[in-house]
This record gives structure tokens, C-alpha cells and sequence, in this order.
């Protein structure tokens, strides 16, 4: 094992293979990425419990997925209709439980003027409770449901082979992301939202209603956590009580990557952190991707201290 | 009267801000609070709007309590302010500031024209209405949160420091401004560190000192007070 | 409920209201011998046998834990939690990465104690030293403190111009570094970590009459010996320059360094002291357990002891230290409760949070600042 | 005045208390078995009987308990207590378990531990305390090595099972290239090394991967790449499972090969239709092979069939339960007894070498097959 | 430094000194495309309390953070006793002898007024964590740093004469001399501003004007050659402006020099011997009070043009 260590032929034998792997990883990265940078953006603050809003959403998959008798591989009607149920259902619960945790934690906190540190804290004792109700619920095995869609090569560029799942995986992302960039930008509920994250006094003068921009806000967040725990659940077939607390400190990770509270630098964060992951575990061996992963991370906040694109929603264009 | 505030008591931590302050604005009228830095004319108007809880006392607009109404829900009772130090969405554009100041309103043409208006009292918006907020100079700045205020078409409108940082052909300018949208039918509280200026466009005004009021009456009247001459308007 | 709750919590508030004050209203010399009692009374608690008082023993139950075995956890707990307090409550740093400092602590005597480990073995191959050798117990502690010093410098000079969020996840980062390091090298004996770490005797062995293998109360006594020395420390520090530099960092940086706090330093020095005292707690912790392996330095512990250190009461020793005490207590008394204890430790977080945030004994400037806050909070949030 | 008094002498009676109470307490009754001439005594149970691993444990517990109850209902005259003592499978919660097991006079005999690195940080303080260990199912091969006396295990140990699965390799897979993979964690790092080391050449690549791991892009291009013919797992379901998943969704129809660790009914189910056809090697007897009608009593007792090591916890049991039975009552007595301990178990024939492994010759290593979803036997494996 | 027990008295040096102790020298300074500073000169001289004054927003904060080194000049530079200002970090700033309050005041809001001061002082002193936790660098004590032995109470007394023993062998540690001057100055310091009376209470609950005084005790207490004080005056009613008229002519007294930015330019007409008129970040005016007073720049910038005159 000494003498290969680092293996680079490995590595660049098959440069665009692991890219693709890596985007189509880091894509569910980004999607769960977007619910920590969109409180963040707003609140300051970081939604430690979010890893377990997109836990939920897994095990909402499973659950829906068994309720409709879904079997392997099964015809291409029922596979759109298992899709649509898993997503609406995965959405529904994962952004109900976001909302959720902000009711009944969070918006106690804000009326105290808690600082920052109270709220980490909150958030995971939150995050314990949720979790460990799965575990004890659903037991702490791994979880197996059918495999819905069969994995094919879709094309193959060089030796490069991309597959109908990675396709639907960054596709997704992709179009979610869009859309969420969309609202933000573009619709008048998404006016709001910047204007608290860039400004709180002055949006509640503007007739801002501040309480539910951030119910929103966390309803975003959880939406979209329900729809990477779909995209996961495809690409994994497996979840688990406690898959949310790797996937969300990854996440995490990805969002100050590109720069917290910035929708953009998640998204880039996500991504990179995922190719990162798979060219450090294929040039070494996959126990090392985690140490690859803040290592870069460190790297990048020393020359970029606000991460790759900078903070915020909106200011950092300022 | 269309904002009345009796009595009222402000804290910030211990330490009281406002001790028992009373304040009519009535219909039509520009009411300025004059005072020294760190008077309370800020906070006053931050309770007014809604930023802060008000400890004792009451404020009441067109005859509703809204001692402790959400500050969005003022905007739809018809109070808009201008905050302090503009407050502009820096990553916004001038549109899109605007915009915000019209958040509570549906009626989509009234604004388009609301938005003429604010163009045309303000021409140097119009020029910069694709720029990011944050990189206007201070004059334009100003201009937008007026602006942006008045998208909101409120019945009082709450200007803090409209003047502040600007030159004086600017000040000149904004104060004209203010009269005019007076004129238009907009009841108007101000506070104002240029004493001189905001006397002689307003009907009252009140001093603050410290938290109290200490003197009120007309515009004219405060402004030959040899005592608020001497105090605030620095030549004796 | 909460509502309830916050009702039954504002009455006890009412019932123990001044008694704080009366404590300190009482002169000098009744105070130091009432710390004496305590301080005795710790020392005394492995034989706890005080009617009524044995319910709290965790060898109570009859699937209990030895008693002293978790004292000495707590012990553990509570040197990990002072140190901590240095960076989290004092220097207002969030450091989520604090168990690597333990892990290091307790990698320092495994990998020079140990005749066992690959880094003495390496070091006998290459002096022709005899196997039994290696770095005595005692030479180790200067060590152990010195690795963690030197890597809270480490980490900290890159790291502490970093805004607080960013060096949280940073020093999280760093945390599950130093783990997956200790898990994946063969230096640090793998996954299957180091066993016969030496203690104050020794190796372990049977022959060891003080701190031998079957009876934890002397490890105990050692333990809280170090607590008790290292609490004196820290108050030395927290009262001198040095403490107020930290304060005033925490309240205003920016502020402080106008005043010609210079912050970079001693925020480092924060990290280096902290650092140290997670390492001497993990030195502990490995020389009586004489076997460690890296799945018990993993991330969630750190995230647990910033938990008890706010939940005790950031900034506040006793309160910092009651809070470790109860994170190590409480799951072994209430093993009765088996696959619930973890949920009703989380439950247990929220609840302190949401009514008492500024934890269960809080630095009386917290609890002020808590309470001013609360009343300062914008109207419209 | 009066109210100092008052308060001095308040603790003046405390502190008289606390030491009275010193004198009549030492961690309870060390005075209730042992030595006093009757049958029967205490046995510690030690394991991860919650968490996460909590799967691989509790059939072996049920084991046990299944024996002594079984015993007690038979010899009324001679019953044995099993006490539970849950270490979560971390060796710092199982250290202060064992001093308490060690200072409990009235303990006699551990059953223990289920884990190899709970049973490594115990192992000295049993030792020193006399008390015989007897285990299901610590398999990592050093425990055995370091000359202990008190440790025994009634199932094979790793290197065993190592070897066993090297041998499956060559004579009934026939693979020439064999990818091996484990989770880095000493039971799956340990069965890992011997493995390789049993298969040589064969084994063209390796990868580690890490707890709670869900993504295995890596390892799978790892495994395409190095074109193998057959793939070894050491660990546990966690991982193999979702990793297995993976494989076979990535087009990879090599054949997956994983020890014990995986002998666990939620493999299956969390790979799905993936597991199919995938072998997993276990020291352990198939349950109809099992002696007696131990399979039967256990399904009636606890509705299920035993799961891991369900057989070998009952062993355990059994070897010290028919040294209470045999009238043995002290550490000292059942230590000898199980030292000289020679007898058909259900598992296997049980018969302790020196070093506390159960006597090679009488390891029986088993293959099983996922079939249907199921864990069903094979082929024993002959070493030789 | 006449007398010895005046512990607020700035020890001057004696050294040749230059005038100027602080030169603003053709400073500019640029945010994006707006200019806050444009091609500022002037120079703070020794000894003087110097006005800068302008109408809100005109850039006196600005140009004050350029003189304090958070903001580096896009052209110019600010020299304090001939050296750069620019590129140093804050604390160096500070050690070079410039300290400055806030116009909104940033106290320490948990720690007590005393501690707060003594922050300052810690400016002037060594102690690290070394020092602090072995409470090393011993020195001889002298006489009157020795602890006293003043109790009635036997015990009590056996352990300060202990301590009196050991002190005499061993000497003093730096720490302690440390913490005993800190805390004398702070105190005296805190009577210097007219608060000592709470000298115990958290910053945060001082009221308003006490907590300015702090600030500037704080400030007082790092012994800078030039106090900067920003709107000290801000919030306060006339009889407690007059009040700090005072206060700042004490400070000069006692041999510091004092840079005075405020917009109220009444308060700063009774103080200062000079002033400076920033305008749009652009001087419009220098010179004694009485002269700037006349100024009609000034009036203009001031009073703005008056509605009626238009």
C-alpha cells in the first residue's frame, strides 16, 4: 500500500469519469447546500437541524415509495407517477418539518434577541431529537427501498460514461437551482427575502413581513432538502436515521465553500466539493475524501475569507 | 389627529431613551422634531414606524392603537419612513428599491405611475434606475429612500434626516421636494438636524433634549425662539 | 407546553432568586471554608453513602456503572469543558473541532508510552533500545501538552482571521482531520488503536497497587486533582490581563484593539491554553483506559461538549463544569432508559435553551446580558 | 450568633455522616453468593446492546438468555442470574463496566465481549480480577495473541475466517482477481489484512472506505478499473450494504464476498435485489445445523430465527452455565472449568486451546448465499 | 508630572519635540466611485485641542478612521510623530500613542467600568500567559509594594505575615505590580471623569453619560499623546455638555493633546484652539474659532442655505 499511496494514473486515467461522479455527488451537496446558505444569507445563523429536515425527506421517500407498492424496476408510467408522489411527498414533509423547527425553536430565540451561539446550540439538540426519534422509529440499520429507476448509460464521451441517474442527479440540481435563483431575483416574495437579508429594519418599513419571509425561507430550504433526499434516494436506494449528520456537515462545508448565504456559491461549492471528494478518494482511497475536503476548504478561506464568491444574498454585488 | 402619541417611554436596555414624550401630527400638516444628536428623535420615530417596543404609553394612528402592531402592518395602516442613514438594499437596484417601497400595494398600474412620479421628482434616479443601490453617491441615496417612501403612497410619511450629507443646493432641492409631496396631500413627521431649513418648511415642530420634549410650537415661532436660536440653529 | 414550562421556570426562578447573592454577601473566611467542604465532599464522593443520597450513584441500578469509573468521566469531562471555556466562553471563539486536542492528548502517551505503539517500536529499532522501553508516564504529560500547544497554534494561525462561523466549520473540519488521520495511518496503529498505555505506575498490569486496573477511585482523585489545580489556573488567567484582553475580544474586538488589545495573539493564546487542556484531558483519559482507538475522538463529541459548555453556562467555571458533569453523567444514571437517553439529551438541550439560554449557572454578566437582550429585541421580529 | 452555631453544627453532623457512611459502603452486596457452598451465581453480559451495531449483538444476547433460562427452569436448585451491562460497543463506556463487574464479588464469570475493541480495553482488568471471559463473537485475531489468561471465545477468529474466505476465493469462486474493501474499523481492517494475506496475488486493489459512507463512486470506478473478478468486504451492513447497492446498479457483476459482519438479516434488505447471489462467510452454524433443538426453542422464544452469533451466545452461556451446574461457584473454579471445558456446543464442537481460542480443528466456517432476500447456508468451508 | 501621586497626568518625554504632532498631509480617499475625501491636509500640534467639525456626513468620521489607520488613503498619507499611520494594525496604532472613542459608544458591555479601564492600562503592560498562570519576572519589592499586615484576626494575619515573609524573599511578581498600577490608575481615572462611583458596575448598565465618560477614561488610560474623541457629545442636553466642556479642557491640562470631531460647532467654539471644516470631504476652513466663525463658507455649509433666503 506505501509505495501507492497516491495514485495518479487512477486519477487522470479516467479524469472526465470521475468528474461527471463527482458533479452529479456534489449536486445533492449544493440542493442541500441552498437550505443552509438561505438561512444563513437571512438570519445569520446556522440551521445545524437541516441535515435532518433532508433525513426526513428520505425516509418520506421510503415511505411513500412502500405505501404505493413500488417494486424493482417497474413500468415507465409508474416510475413518473412513484417520481411525482415521492417528490410532492418528500417536499411536503421536509419543508413542514423546516417550517416547523422554525415555529417552535427559532422564532422563540428571535423574540429573546438569543445570540448566535444559542441558536447552534438549539439547533443541535434539535437535530438530536429528530434523528434519534428516526433511529428509534425506524431502527438504526441502513434502510433499502426498490430501485425505481435502473441505471443505463445515457452517452459515452471517450471513456467517460454518463448515466440516465447522474443526467437526472445534475439536471435537477440544475433546474432547481435556476429557479430558486429566479424567485429570489425576480418575483416580489423573492424582493422580500433579499430585502431581510440585506436590510431587516428597513424591509419591515417597506411592509415586509419579516416572520414570514423567514417561514419561507425555510420552507425554500426544506423544499428543496425533500427534492436532493429524492434525487439521493434514486442514486442510493438506501437511507438511514443518521445519514443526514455526514451529508449535512458536507453540505454545510459546501455552502461556506462558495460562500455562505450566497445561492450561487452553493451551488459552485456543492459542486466542487463533490469533484473534490471523488478525484481525492480515487487518487488515494475514499477514507482519505473528507480530509481532502477541509483541506481545501481551509486553503480556500485563507486566500478567500468569505469563501468563492463571497457572502450573502444580494451583497456581495454591492 | 392622524398619529397621536401620548405619553410615551422608550427603553434601551436600562437605560431610558424617551421619558414620556407626547406628539400630534394632524392631516396635512409637516410636524418637525428638532434636537441634538442622540436626543431621541431617532427613537421616537423608530417606535412611530414600529422598530422598537415601546416600554409605557400609547401611539395611535387615525384613531387606531398601534402601540404594538407589527411594523409591516403600519405600512398598511399608511406609515412609511425613511429611515436613518437611507436604508437602501444595497444589492438592489433603483428599480427594485423602489419596488420594496411598493411591497404592500397590488394595484399595479397606480404603481407604474406612483414610479413616474417618483422619476419625475427625482430625474437622477431615472438615470441610475439599472444600479445597484449600494453605489449611488449619498445624495442619490437619499433621494431613494425618499422615493422609495413614497412609493408605499402613505398617508404620514416619516422622513429621519432627509438632509443629511447632502449639499446644500441638494438640501435646497430635497426640502422642495418635501413641500411639494405636502402639498400633494402627504402628512409628513421629520426629523432634522438642520434646524434652519426644517422650521421654515414646517407647520409645528418639537424640540428634544435628552429624551423630552422641552419646547413645541410653530415653525415660524420656534424659529425667532431665541432660546432654540441659540441651542440648535449655532449662530446667536 | 412551553408555555407551562417557561411558568414553572419563572417560579423556581423566583424561589432560588438571591440565592447567589447571599452566598457572596457571606464574609471571606466562611466562603473559603464552604469551598473546602466542597471540595472535600468531591473527594469523598466515590464512597458516597449518605442516605438518600446513594439514589444518585450510578451503581444504584442493578445494570449501573461503576461509580468511580464515572466520576472519573465526569472528571474528564469537566477539564474538557474548563479548557474549552477558555476558547467558547471567554474568548467568544466557537471552536467545534475541540476533541481533535483531546485525541492528541490521548494519541501522546499511547504513541510514546505504550510499548505497543509503532512509534516506540520504531524508536527501539532505531536506538536498540530493549522492548520493554518507552517514554515514561511522566515525561509524557510535558509532551502531551506540548503536541496540542503546538497544534492549537497550528490550527489557529491560519484560522483565526476567519469570522466566527467560518472557523466553526474550519476547526470542525480540523477535528475529523486529526481522526481520520489516526484511524487511516500506520504510525498511529490503524483502526485498531494502542493498547497498554502506561499510567502513574506504568504499564497497566495486575501488579499495580494505586492506580491499578480493577479499582478507578485513585484515577478519579487524580483527575480531580488536575480539575482542582487546573480551575486555579484558569481563574489566574481569567483574572489578569490576560482574561481581560479575552473579555474584551468577546465583547468588541474591534473595540479592543483600539485599545491596544493586540487580538490575534491572544486569541491564539486562547487556542494554545485551551488546546492544552483538552490534550491533558485526553492524556488522562488514555492512561486509564490504557487502550485507545480512533473511533472515540469522533466529531459529534466535540459538538456535545460545546453543547454542555453552553448549556452549563459559558464563561462560568461552575457552570461550564456542571455542565460536562451532567453530558457524562446522566446517560450512565439513566441507563434504565437505554435507546432514550440520546433523545432526551436533545430534548434536554432545546428545553435549556429555549428557557434558560443563558444555561443552568451562567456568569452573572451572561445572565444580564440575556436579560437586556431579550428586552431590546426589535419590535417586529 | 445562635444561627453560625446553628450552622456549624450542621456540618459538623454531615461531614460525621459521610464518614460513617463511608465504613457500610462499597459499591452493595458483596455478600449475597460465592463461596458459601450453593449452587449458582452471577454472570455478566457485556455489549452493544443499543446503538447503532446494537443488530449484531442482541441475537447473542437472547442467546444467552435463552440458556439460562433454560438452566434455571432445570435445575431449580442451581440459578444463575444473567446481568445486562450495555457498553454501545465503545471500549471507555466498557472500562468502567468491567470495574464494576471486577469489584462485584458476586460475579463470577463474563460473558464478553461482542466487540474486539470493547473486549481489548476490558480484557487486562478481567484478568486481573480473576473472572473468566467467555465470548461470542470478538473475532480480531490479537486478542488471542497477547497471552491473556482470562479471555476465550467460543467462535473462530478472524484469521480463521480470513483464511476460509481465501480458500472460497480459489477452490469455489475460482477468481484470479480479487478487489478487496474494508471500512477501516478494526474488526473490518483486521479480517481485511488476513484475508489478503491468505489470498496473495490475487488480489489486485484495495480500498478503504469510512463510517456512515453512502457514496462509493470512488471505490466502484476503483474496482471497473482494476477489472475484478470478485469483491471482499470487511465491515459491517452500514456500508456493504448501500455499497453492494451501488455496485450492481454501476454494472458491476463481480462477486461480492463479505464475513460476519454482514451475517445480518438487514444486509439483504438494504442492498435489495443487489445482494442477490453475494456469499457471506460466518464462523457460525447454520441454525439447522445447530445441535438440539436450540434453532426451535430460540424461534419460540423470541419469534425469530437466531440472527449473528444467536448459536454462540447461547454457547457462551452454556460452557458457564454447566460449570455453575457442575457446582463450580467461585472466578477461580469456573476460570479452570472453562479452561478445561470439552464438549459438543450447538455452534461447534467446544474445546479451548492455550491462548483462549476455541480449538482450531474445530472451527467451522460456513458460506452462506443471499437467496430470495435471504441469508441461506451454503457450504461449509473445509480449511484444508 | 509634578505631583507624584497624579496617576492621570501624561508623562511628557523629554525629548526635543516637533510641533506637529499629527499630520494630515494631502490625504484622498475614494469608496468605488464616491469620493469621501478629497486632497485633505492639516496637522494636529502638540498640546492643542484641536476642532474638526462639518455638517453630518461631511467625512469627519472618515477622515478620522483615516487618521486612525482603518482606512488607508487611496493618496496622502498621515503621519503621527513623523511615522506612517497607514498599513499598522489597530493595537500598533495605538502603542504609537493615538487613541480615539467612538460616536457610538463601544464599550466591553459585560465587563465592569473598572475593567473596562484597565484594558486600557494593559496597553502599557507585559503580562502574558506565562506570566499570568506562574506569575513570574519576580522583582524586588519596595517598601511600599509590600503586602500589608493589617488584620485583627489571628489566622488571617498569620497568612499575610506568609506573605509578607515570602514577598520580602522572593520578591514581587510583574503580574501583581501589574494588576496593583492597573487598577490604581483605572480607579484614579475613573475619579478623573467623575465616575468611580460605579466602578464596579457593568459597563452596560452605567447610564448614558456615564458610559461616555468611561470611554473616554478607557481611553485615557493606554496614555496616548493624542486623544481622539468622536461626538462625545452626542445625546447629551447643554448643562451636560458644559460639563464635558470641562472634562476636556482638564485633559488637555494635564499635557494631552486632544483631537475634537463633533458637528455641533456652538460646543466646539468653547473648547478648541483651532479648528477644522470639512465640508463634503473637502476642508473649507482652518483657523481659531473665532475666525472660522466668521467664515461664510461655513456659515453656508452650516445653517444650509436658508429656506427664506432663496
Amino acid at each position: 500500500m506505501k509505495g501507492t499511496f497516491v495514485d495518479f494514473d487512477a486519477l487522470f486515467g479516467h479524469l472526465g469519469q470521475h468528474t461527471v461522479d463527482g458533479l452529479s455527488k456534489g449536486s445533492i451537496y449544493a440542493l442541500v447546500a441552498l437550505g443552509y446558505t438561505l438561512v444563513y444569507g437571512v438570519l445569520r445563523l446556522i440551521n445545524f437541524a437541516h441535515s435532518e429536515v433532508f433525513m426526513i425527506g428520505t425516509f418520506t421517500v421510503v415511505g411513500t415509495w412502500s405505501v404505493l407498492g413500488a417494486t424493482d424496476s417497474p413500468a415507465i408510467g409508474t416510475v413518473i407517477l412513484l417520481l411525482l408522489a415521492g417528490l410532492v411527498a418528500a417536499a411536503a414533509a421536509s419543508g413542514a418539518t423546516a417550517v416547523a423547527v422554525e415555529r417552535i425553536a427559532y422564532r422563540r430565540l428571535r423574540r429573546m434577541n438569543a445570540p448566535p451561539l444559542i441558536f447552534l446550540i438549539t439547533a443541535i439538540g434539535l437535530s438530536l431529537v429528530l434523528s434519534e426519534a428516526f433511529g428509534l422509529w425506524q431502527g438504526r440499520l441502513v434502510k433499502g427501498m426498490p430501485t425505481i429507476v435502473e441505471r443505463s448509460v445515457l452517452f459515452t464521451i471517450g471513456n467517460t460514461e454518463v448515466t440516465n441517474i447522474q443526467a437526472i442527479t445534475v439536471v435537477a440540481a440544475l433546474i432547481m437551482m435556476f429557479g430558486l435563483d429566479t424567485f429570489i431575483n425576480r418575483t416580489r416574495y423573492g424582493r422580500g427575502v433579499r430585502a431581510v437579508a440585506q436590510n431587516p429594519d428597513t424591509a419591515a418599513l417597506m411592509g415586509v413581513n419579516k416572520d414570514r419571509v423567514i417561514a419561507l425561507i425555510f420552507l425554500l430550504g426544506g423544499l428543496l432538502a425533500g427534492a436532493a433526499a429524492l434525487l439521493y434516494c434514486l442514486r442510493y436506494g438506501n437511507t438511514r436515521f443518521n445519514v443526514g449528520f455526514v451529508l449535512g456537515l458536507k453540505a454545510f462545508t459546501a455552502a461556506v465553500l462558495g460562500g455562505i448565504g450566497n445561492l450561487r456559491g452553493a451551488l459552485l461549492g456543492g459542486l466542487l466539493l463533490g469533484i473534490v471528494e471523488v478525484y481525492a478518494a480515487t487518487l488515494t482511497s475514499s477514507n482519505w475524501e473528507d480530509v481532502a475536503a477541509f483541506v481545501v476548504l481551509v486553503v480556500v478561506l485563507l486566500f478567500r475569507p468569505t469563501g468563492l464568491l463571497g457572502e450573502s444574498l444580494g451583497r456581495a454585488r454591492a | 389627529m392622524l398619529l397621536e402619541i401620548d405619553n410615551l417611554t422608550l427603553r434601551y436596555g436600562r437605560i431610558e431613551a424617551l421619558h414620556g414624550i407626547s406628539i400630534t401630527v394632524a392631516e396635512g400638516e409637516i410636524v418637525a422634531l428638532i434636537g441634538a444628536n442622540g436626543a431621541g428623535k431617532t427613537t421616537t420615530m423608530r417606535a412611530v414606524s414600529g422598530l422598537r417596543p415601546v416600554a409605557t404609553g400609547s401611539i395611535k394612528f387615525a384613531g387606531e392603537d398601534i402601540t404594538n402592531l407589527r411594523a409591516d402592518l403600519r405600512v398598511i395602516r399608511g406609515i412609511c419612513q425613511s429611515p436613518e442613514g437611507r436604508g437602501i438594499f444595497p444589492g438592489m437596484t433603483v428599480l427594485e428599491n423602489l419596488d420594496m417601497g411598493a411591497y404592500t400595494r397590488r394595484d399595479t398600474s397606480a404603481i407604474a405611475s406612483d414610479l413616474d412620479r417618483v422619476f419625475g421628482l427625482f430625474p437622477r434616479l431615472a438615470e441610475r434606475r439599472k444600479q445597484a443601490g449600494g453605489t449611488l453617491s449619498g445624495g442619490e441615496q437619499q433621494m431613494l429612500a425618499v422615493g422609495r417612501a413614497l412609493m408605499a403612497r402613505p398617508k404620514l410619511l416619516l422622513l429621519d434626516e432627509p438632509s443629511m450629507g447632502l449639499a446644500p443646493m441638494v438640501i435646497q432641492q430635497i426640502f422642495e421636494i418635501i413641500t411639494e409631496i405636502n402639498q400633494q396631500g402627504t402628512t409628513i413627521l421629520l426629523v432634522e438636524q438642520n434646524a434652519q431649513q426644517a422650521l421654515s418648511r414646517a407647520h409645528r415642530a418639537y424640540v428634544l433634549e435628552t429624551g423630552k420634549i422641552v419646547q413645541e410650537g410653530t415653525g415660524q415661532d420656534l424659529l425667532t425662539d431665541s432660546r432654540v436660536r441659540d441651542a440648535y440653529l449655532g449662530v446667536a | 407546553m412551553t408555555e407551562t414550562l417557561r411558568e414553572i421556570n419563572d417560579r423556581r426562578q423566583r424561589l432560588t432568586a438571591g440565592i447567589g447573592e447571599r452566598v457572596r454577601a457571606l464574609p471571606r473566611w466562611q466562603k473559603v471554608l464552604g469551598l473546602l467542604a466542597f471540595v472535600g465532599f468531591l473527594y469523598y464522593l466515590p464512597y458516597l453513602g449518605i442516605p438518600g443520597l446513594t439514589w444518585f450513584r450510578t451503581d444504584y441500578i442493578p445494570q449501573g456503572n461503576n461509580w468511580a469509573g464515572v466520576l472519573f468521566s465526569c472528571a474528564i469531562y469537566v477539564l474538557i469543558a474548563i479548557g474549552l471555556n477558555i476558547v467558547v466562553g471567554l474568548a467568544g471563539l466557537l471552536d467545534l473541532g475541540y476533541v481533535g486536542f483531546y485525541a492528541i492528548g490521548a494519541y501522546s502517551v499511547a504513541l510514546f508510552g505504550s510499548t505497543q505503539s509503532p512509534v516506540v517500536e520504531a524508536l527501539q529499532n532505531r536506538f536498540g533500545l530493549s522492548e520493554q522501553w518507552a517514554v515514561s508516564w511522566a515525561i509524557c504529560i510535558p509532551l502531551a501538552i506540548t503536541f496540542t500547544m503546538i497544534s492549537g497554534v497550528i490550527l489557529g494561525w491560519p484560522t483565526l482571521r476567519l469570522r466566527g462561523d467560518y472557523l466553526a466549520i474550519v476547526t470542525l473540519g480540523f477535528g475529523e482531520i486529526i481522526r481520520i488521520v489516526a484511524r487511516n495511518s500506520s504510525w498511529t496503529g490503524g483502526p485498531q488503536g494502542i493498547a497498554a498505555i502506561p499510567g502513574p505506575e506504568g504499564a497497566p498490569s495486575a501488579d499495580n497497587t494505586i492506580f491499578g486496573l480493577i479499582d478507578p477511585k485513585p484515577w478519579y482523585w487524580l483527575a480531580l486533582t488536575v480539575v482542582i489545580v487546573m480551575v486555579f489556573a484558569v481563574r489566574r488567567l481569567e483574572h489578569s490581563r490576560v482574561g481581560r484582553a479575552w473579555l474584551a475580544i468577546r465583547e468588541d474586538e474591534d473595540a479592543a484593539a483600539v485599545m491596544g488589545v493586540p487580538g490575534f495573539k491572544f486569541k491564539l493564546w486562547a487556542f494554545a491554553m485551551g488546546a492544552a487542556l483538552g490534550g491533558l484531558s485526553g492524556f488522562l483519559f488514555a492512561s486509564r483506559n490504557a487502550f485507545i482507538e480512533p473511533t472515540q475522538f469522533n466529531v459529534y463529541l466535540s459538538i456535545l461538549f460545546v453543547a454542555a459548555v453552553v448549556a452549563g453556562g459559558a464563561g462560568n467555571i461552575p457552570g461550564v463544569a456542571i455542565g460536562a458533569f451532567l453530558l457524562a453523567y446522566l446517560p450512565e444514571r439513566f441507563r434504565d432508559f437505554s435507546e432514550y437517553r440520546t433523545l432526551a439529551f436533545g430534548l434536554a438541550l432545546v428545553l435549556v435553551m429555549l428557557l434558560r439560554p443563558q444555561g443552568l449557572i451562567p456568569s452573572r454578566r451572561r445572565a444580564r446580558e440575556l436579560a437586556d437582550r431579550r428586552k431590546e429585541a426589535p419590535a417586529n421580529v | 450568633m445562635r444561627r453560625k452555631y446553628v450552622r456549624a453544627l450542621g456540618g459538623v453532623a454531615l461531614a460525621a455522616a459521610m464518614v460513617a457512611a463511608v465504613g457500610c459502603q462499597d459499591s452493595g452486596g458483596d455478600d449475597n453468593a460465592s463461596g458459601d457452598g450453593t449452587c449458582g451465581g452471577k454472570i455478566a453480559i457485556f455489549g452493544a446492546f443499543t446503538g447503532p451495531n446494537a443488530g449484531l449483538v442482541i441475537p447473542s444476547l437472547n442467546g444467552a438468555k435463552l440458556a439460562v433460562k433454560q438452566h434455571n427452569a432445570e435445575n431449580a436448585d442451581c440459578q444463575v442470574t444473567l446481568q445486562e451491562f450495555d457498553t454501545q460497543g465503545a471500549p471507555e463506556q466498557a472500562t468502567p463496566i468491567a470495574n464494576q463487574v471486577a469489584q462485584d464479588q458476586s460475579f463470577t464469570s463474563v460473558i464478553g465481549g461482542h466487540f474486539s475493541g470493547e473486549t481489548k480495553a476490558t480484557m487486562p482488568t478481567y484478568e486481573a480480577a480473576g473472572l473468566v471471559m467467555v465470548s461470542p463473537s470478538a473475532t480480531a485475531t490479537e486478542l488471542t495473541a497477547a497471552g491473556n489468561k482470562s479471555f476465550h471465545r467460543v467462535v473462530g477468529n478472524d484469521g480463521t475466517q480470513g483464511a476460509a474466505a481465501a480458500v472460497y476465493f480459489k477452490d469455489t469462486l475460482k477468481s484470479q482477481k480479487v478487489f478487496v474493501i474494508d471500512d477501516g474499523s478494526t474488526y473490518g481492517a483486521g479480517i481485511a489484512a488476513e484475508l489478503t494475506k491468505g489470498l496473495g496475488s490475487q488480489v489486485v486493489a484495495s480500498d478503504k472506505v469510512q463510517t456512515d459512507q453512502t457514496n462509493f463512486d470512488a471505490t466502484i470506478s476503483k474496482i471497473k478499473a482494476a477489472q475484478a473478478d470478485a469483491i471482499a468486504y470487511g465491515g459491517y451492513t452500514n456500508e456493504a450494504a448501500p455499497l453492494l447497492k451501488q455496485l450492481r446498479a454501476a454494472g458491476v457483476t463481480a462477486k461480492f464476498l463479505g464475513f460476519d459482519g454482514l451475517y445480518d438479516p438487514a444486509f439483504p434488505q438494504g442492498a435489495g435485489a443487489g445482494a442477490e447471489g453475494a456469499i457471506v462467510t460466518c464462523p457460525c452454524l447454520p441454525a439447522a445445523e445447530a445441535g438440539g433443538t436450540f434453532s426451535a426453542d430460540f424461534e419460540k422464544e423470541y419469534g425469530e430465527a437466531p440472527g449473528s452469533y444467536g448459536a454462540e451466545g447461547y454457547d457462551a452461556a452454556k460452557v458457564l452455565l454447566d460449570g455453575y451446574k457442575d457446582g463450580k461457584s467461585t472466578r477461580k473454579e469456573l476460570l479452570d472449568w472453562v479452561d478445561a471445558y470439552d464438549k459438543e456446543g450447538v455452534s461447534k464442537y467446544i474445546k479451548f486451546a492455550d491462548t483462549g481460542d476455541v480449538d482450531p480443528s474445530k472451527v467451522v466456517i460456513w458460506a452462506y448465499e443471499i437467496k430470495g432476500g435471504q441469508i441461506t447456508p451454503q457450504s461449509e468451508i473445509k480449511l484444508s | 508630572m509634578s505631583d507624584p501621586e497624579d496617576l492621570v497626568s501624561l508623562a511628557v518625554s523629554e525629548q526635543p519635540r516637533r510641533d506637529d504632532l499629527l499630520v494630515v498631509d494631502h490625504v484622498t480617499l475614494r469608496f468605488g466611485g464616491v469620493v469621501a475625501l478629497d486632497d485633505v491636509s492639516f496637522e494636529v500640534r502638540r498640546g492643542e485641542i484641536l476642532g474638526l467639525i462639518g455638517p453630518n456626513g461631511a467625512g469627519k468620521t472618515t477622515c478620522f478612521n483615516a487618521m486612525t489607520g482603518v482606512y488607508r488613503p487611496t493618496s496622502g498619507e498621515v503621519r503621527f510623530d513623523g511615522e506612517r499611520v497607514s498599513g499598522r494594525k489597530p493595537h500598533q496604532i495605538n502603542r504609537m500613542g493615538i487613541a480615539r472613542t467612538f460616536q457610538n459608544i463601544r464599550l466591553f458591555p459585560e465587563m465592569t467600568a473598572l475593567e473596562n479601564v484597565m484594558v486600557g492600562t494593559d496597553s502599557q503592560h507585559f503580562t502574558s500567559v506565562p506570566g499570568a498562570l506562574f506569575r513570574l519576572y519576580r522583582k524586588r519589592a519596595k517598601p511600599e509594594e509590600l503586602p500589608v499586615v493589617d488584620s485583627d484576626n489571628g489566622l488571617v494575619r498569620a497568612w499575610q505575615q506568609t506573605r509578607l515573609a515570602f514577598a520580602k524573599v522572593f520578591g514581587i511578581s510583574r503580574h501583581t505590580l501589574e494588576e496593583r498600577a492597573g487598577e490604581q490608575k483605572g480607579m484614579a481615572l475613573l475619579r478623573f471623569v467623575g465616575i468611580a462611583d460605579r466602578a464596579n458596575d457593568l459597563a452596560r448598565n452605567l447610564p448614558y453619560g456615564y458610559q461616555r465618560r468611561l470611554e473616554i477614561a478607557r481611553a485615557l488610560a493606554t496614555e496616548p499623546k493624542l486623544l481622539c474623541l468622536d461626538e462625545p457629545a452626542a445625546g447629551f442636553n447643554p448643562a451636560e455638555k458644559e460639563q464635558l466642556l470641562k472634562l476636556i479642557r482638564d485633559i488637555r491640562d494635564k499635557g494631552y493633546t486632544v483631537l475634537l470631531i463633533e458637528h455641533d460647532m456652538r460646543l466646539v467654539m468653547g473648547v478648541t484652539d483651532r479648528i477644522v471644516v470639512l465640508e463634503f470631504g473637502k476642508k473649507i476652513a482652518e483657523g481659531p474659532p473665532a475666525e472660522v466663525r466668521e467664515n461664510p463658507k461655513v456659515i453656508a455649509a452650516y445653517l444650509g442655505v436658508p429656506a427664506d433666503a432663496s
